[in-house]
């Protein structure tokens, strides 16, 4: 793991942004899990709660037009990129004023205005699309930046180490950013990567890979910032392993009788990120946890109205069902 | 003795049975035991859907978890049936096949013919596949008709329970890379089912209802929408026959076309895309072989040209249901209001 | 100005002209310029058979060598389309789709519907088919039914080298993913062919040939068995009218409705596997839709059920040759011995 | 590299039989390369000159009942398992009697009752083969091993990947060989794995990975006869990366205008397998030189009567279309 980094090198706002972003997360993910309980929310869901750290800390690092390609898991990630909360849960709710019209759901959350590029139902679907983002970004002379999360479960997938060489011969400006959750549905990464670092896999692909603490803000904000540095000079491309814990099922519904007894209790005590982030910036004297809290009240809100939009809006229309196939056909 | 299980118990019990008889089966996949190398229970999931469930307590050396490597794992299942296993190997969802259809197709599906009749390669591909529960555009697909336009490949796609347990058993016995094609709507639908272990033969058609008016060719979880079709149907004095080949390939032809012989109409439903699919391959087959027994044009009823779509309020309309069976029917019978599509 | 060129010529030039107009096309794949790291020549293939030879030196940021990764690439090029450019990738051989599909149809192809229109994918994957130069099973696969098969893309298969230029240059351009299937066996033809830049809508088919006795739809190279197939008919008095789709999705299914409607009779090429096929989409959407026009059954000439073998003695026999042809029409206008298949 | 081993520790009858196979190996492909230039071969030809020491190093430890995954570049591999020369050689023409009755070709030649599981027109086609022969040998309890070939190109294939960390996972008794010979068609080993040791890739997934000089038969040996053994007493998988070089085109009628110039003339003339093998058999005094030309003489013969005799083969009958798809159907 790295060296711990430290909450001084951010500005109170970006510390504010963070703080916000990574709570609106957990908020989202939090009524979620409320929610899908009452049996509203249709399909799969897969919550990034315990994880908000690793998207904020490396997506804060990013403009607009920079890139992001997700996994499954996804809501996390777009939040960061600044999609639209109340697009999100309208998506998810399946209804016609989603960000994708209803069409997509919580796994194909996208926004490509907001160079988000989708949520991505296939394990290892997103490393291939940023190693094309960041061509284009080289080819068109821009120095915009592609990332793409991906589980330690999708760091087997062929897909995704193919990626990593690729974007390591054609010189990308891509970071590849693993999250290590310990766990593939039920499969745990003791298993499925015989509990080796992730970031090994970096060296036999020539590019640097490191393993940082994934509930630690202040670590993934600062190994981030070093790799997208290096992709938007030109530098190649980089992989970041966060090693993390996710706080509910693979799924909701998940029985997670794989896990240990009082796992997610224990990690919730002593690893949360969004505590940790409160207590290093509260003894660092640099927020007041009043401007927090207040935070904590503006998101609840927000999510709140979120959910109630959400279920109050229409349907798509049976029309719908055939558009959007192609530009033109 | 038969008693009433789930579709998904069939299959499993399948597994089981054939497990125990011969010890050469293997089953493998991801989270099959469902809690490798986790501080939980081993076998915690048995599968996503639950249906190889204790099948690792019983047989724990032969039940593997896999790393999410389809490829590797579909190629470990070509390569262990061409050196003395009987693999099921589970590719959890079909659509995930893009990532490891070279190992299907290309490998285990050709070794017989490539190597001059030399090889055998008996492994079965268990795949969930289908809409309707919200499940999206990439976990919701249908595709068993890219499957059977591959020469050297078995196509299973069961319609209930008792086929489902014999049609497995069959396709684990069976010398021929088959792939077993599990309607994840279906799981839960239950049905009689001997206990005992039993064989459905790959290539043979089931005549479900028998009618002289127009032959409805249904598979999978579309032959319960030609069964309530025909029930609406039969108020109006129609009687619908319905055949479930059961298998796409081996496709019993025959059966199809001795139905037509008799009703002189045709009706196909297949959940998957049109273009390409089933029923244009049904509709095709019929059309060239039994084009004097026609009284009417075929009609195709399949899901639209597009990907499924997630809201409950469009997946409910994509895929056929017997509304759109009984207006295909009428319009075989020349008794719909649009006399063409 | 036309001149003759090859079909290779004739795409190397789209290629080309398409680079020069819009400096957001780029061109990757497997030493697509051939040679990168290499003591030699950088540019010492352009493409395994030469198609984008010369390239690499005129545009020399915008041609790519890639690593043996058809996924990551050909994810690039959607990625990358998705972002701003118009990339042309380059699957060598279609037989390899098995290894990358994912990435063509679960993403590319569904981004647009997924993202509810949000997309927009203008990428094309040029990719080498067909049979005929002993390349063996894994070399020689038609398989543009399984690309068809599948709602998000578009699949274009030219037959001639004037619409192999125009057909690539309007793929370029197109907002949608295409698949632009080479035959190989094509690249050595010679034909006219203008020096300008010219498009061909996708979706228009061709009448390569007008008769009235009988429809022959045909595709890529059986265009020009259909066209030996109609002169030897020809000789025994039977017009044949021939008509070349040029894309298989969209499919100009009105130009083969008003062939048949005229004609009554329908035959149709395909060198791919018959189940499943484009022959049998073709067949079943005019049985389905000019059912009252057909006087005959409807006859589908395909490859047989198998791989493709290698020695040159059984490819000879694998792939539709004009005798195979010509005794379909014969059977549709009831002059063959064989009065049923 | 590792350090070279010496010829000492094999018998007379092995050190004769590796260099009958590769003498065997060199002469088939030389031969063929000049038939070849005739017109008469059919298809794609991809010639294993140069690399001899390579399968045959390896395999000499391989029982008949081992198994063997091969690649489009397959000959010598085919050969060194035991496979039937003139058989091939029939295969490659095209015959009714060659080893897959013609059906395969050059780019298939395959026995499975030699283990051998057939070479592979599909780059990283091989890998995800052995892991199953290596599953089968540990469900049933032998002590098989199975050992894929895969060149440089093909260890970017995301199925190679994938493999390895499988057979890690699964703890198989299974070689990857690498055999890196500086090009994947005229794309350079430089280029797509950035010119490092491909060897390095096996700490990734946590499984031991060397390189040998693969022109050197008695260091492929050695390095092979330690991986295979590993594999047998139940130690797992491993990666063995051969350096190594061809010496004809990618596949025959290749101009080869990316090479540099007479790089081919020196390699043959500084780095030959055969030659260097003579040169260490008879300095350590271990082999008389005529017994070595006097298998040369016999090889020659060997595949001058394999070139007659297939030449003269039937072709297939028309009816052999249609059969060997299925078992039963
Ligand atoms: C190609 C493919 N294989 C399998 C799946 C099923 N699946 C969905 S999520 C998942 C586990 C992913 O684990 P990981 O990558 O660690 O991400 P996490 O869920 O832990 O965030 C699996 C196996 C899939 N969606 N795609
Ligand atoms: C999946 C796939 N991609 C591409 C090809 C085309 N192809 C055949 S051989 C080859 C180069 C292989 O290079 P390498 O693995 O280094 O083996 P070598 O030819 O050097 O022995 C390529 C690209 C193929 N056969 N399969
Ligand atoms: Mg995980
Ligand atoms: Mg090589």
């Amino acid at each position: 793991m790295t060296e711990v980094a430290s909450p001084q090198e951010l500005s109170k706002e970006d510390l504010l942004d963070a703080y916000r972003t990574m709570r609106t997360i957990r908020e989202f993910e939090e009524r979620l899990h409320t929610e899908f309980a009452t049996g509203e929310i249709p399909g799969f869901v897969h919550l990034y709660a315990g994880e908000e750290a690793i998207a904020t800390g490396v997506i804060s690092h990013l403009g607009a037009d920079d890139y992001v390609a997700s996994t499954h898991r996804g809501h996390g990630h777009a939040i960061a990129k600044g999609c639209d909360v109340k697009g999100m849960m309208k998506e998810i709710y399946g209804k016609a004023e989603g960000l994708c019209h209803g069409k997509g759901g919580s796994m194909h959350i996208a926004d490509l205005d907001k160079g988000m590029l989708g949520a991505n139902g296939i394990v290892g679907g997103g490393p291939p699309l940023v190693c094309g983002a960041g061509l284009s970004a080289k080819v068109r002379g821009t120095n915009q930046v592609a990332v793409s999360f991906t589980g330690d479960g999708g760091s087997n997938q062929g897909t995704t180490l193919e990626s990593m060489n690729l974007a390591s011969v054609w010189n990308l400006p891509v970071v590849f950013v693993i999250e290590n959750n310990g766990y593939a549905e039920a499969t745990s990464t003791n298993f499925s990567v015989k509990g080796i670092d992730i970031a090994k896999r970096a060296d036999g692909f020539g590019i640097p890979g490191v393993t940082v603490d994934g509930h630690d803000f202040f670590a993934v904000h600062e190994a981030a910032g070093e790799a997208i540095r290096r992709a938007r000079e030109g530098g190649g491309p980089s992989l970041i392993e966060c090693k993390v814990n996710r706080y509910f099922g693979h799924f909701e519904g998940d029985a997670q009788t794989y896990r240990a007894e009082n796992e997610v209790e224990n990690l919730r005590c002593e690893k949360d990120c969004l505590d940790n982030f409160r207590r290093r910036v509260a003894s660092a004297g640099l927020i007041d946890e009043g401007e927090l809290d207040r935070i904590d009240e503006e998101v609840k809100q927000l999510i709140n109205e979120a959910v109630e939009e959400a279920k109050a809006a229409p349907d798509p229309k049976a029309d719908d069902l055939l558009t959007d196939v192609y530009v033109s056909y | 003795m038969a008693r009433r299980i789930t579709f998904m118990q069939a299959i499993n019990e399948a597994l089981a049975q054939e497990m125990e008889r011969d010890e050469t089966v293997v089953v493998f996949g991801e989270d099959n035991a469902g809690g490798a190398g986790a501080p939980g229970e081993d076998d915690a999931w048995g599968g996503v859907m639950g249906v190889t469930k204790g099948l690792y307590g019983k047989y724990p050396g032969r039940v593997l978890d896999t790393p999410i490597s389809e490829s590797a794992f579909v190629g470990a299942a070509a390569g262990a049936a061409a050196s003395g296993l009987r693999p099921v190997a589970e590719l959890m969802f079909v659509d995930f096949f893009g990532v490891c259809m070279d190992q299907i197709y290309n490998q285990a599906a050709k070794f017989r013919y490539m190597f001059g009749g030399k090889a055998v390669t008996p492994m079965v591909i268990r795949t969930m596949f289908g809409a309707g529960i919200r499940a999206a555009a990439q976990h919701s697909q249908s595709l068993y008709p890219i499957f059977t336009h591959i020469p050297g490949l078995k196509v299973v796609v069961p319609s209930n329970p008792y086929d489902a347990k014999g049609l497995m058993i069959a396709s684990i016995r069976d010398d021929d890379p088959v792939i077993f094609f599990e309607n994840k709507v279906l799981y839960s639908v239950e049905g009689d089912v001997p206990e005992e272990s039993y064989e459905i033969p790959l290539g043979e058609a089931e005549y479900v209802r028998e009618g002289d008016d127009v032959t409805i060719v249904a598979i999978g979880r579309m032959v319960s929408m030609a069964e309530q079709a025909a029930d609406a149907l039969e108020d109006e004095g129609v009687e619908c026959e319905i055949v479930d080949p059961r298998t796409t390939s081996p496709l019993d032809e025959e059966a199809i076309y001795e139905s037509v012989e008799n009703t002189g109409r045709l009706v196909v439903v297949d959940e998957s895309n049109p273009r390409c699919s089933l029923a244009s391959d049904i509709a095709a087959l019929v059309a060239q072989n039994c084009f004097d027994h026609l009284k009417a044009a075929p009609r195709m009823v399949t899901a639209p040209h597009t990907p499924p779509p997630f809201s409950p309020a469009l997946e409910d309309l994509y895929v056929p249901d017997p509304e759109r069976v009984a207006a295909a029917v009428r319009e075989t019978l020349g008794t719909s209001d649009r006399a063409r599509a």
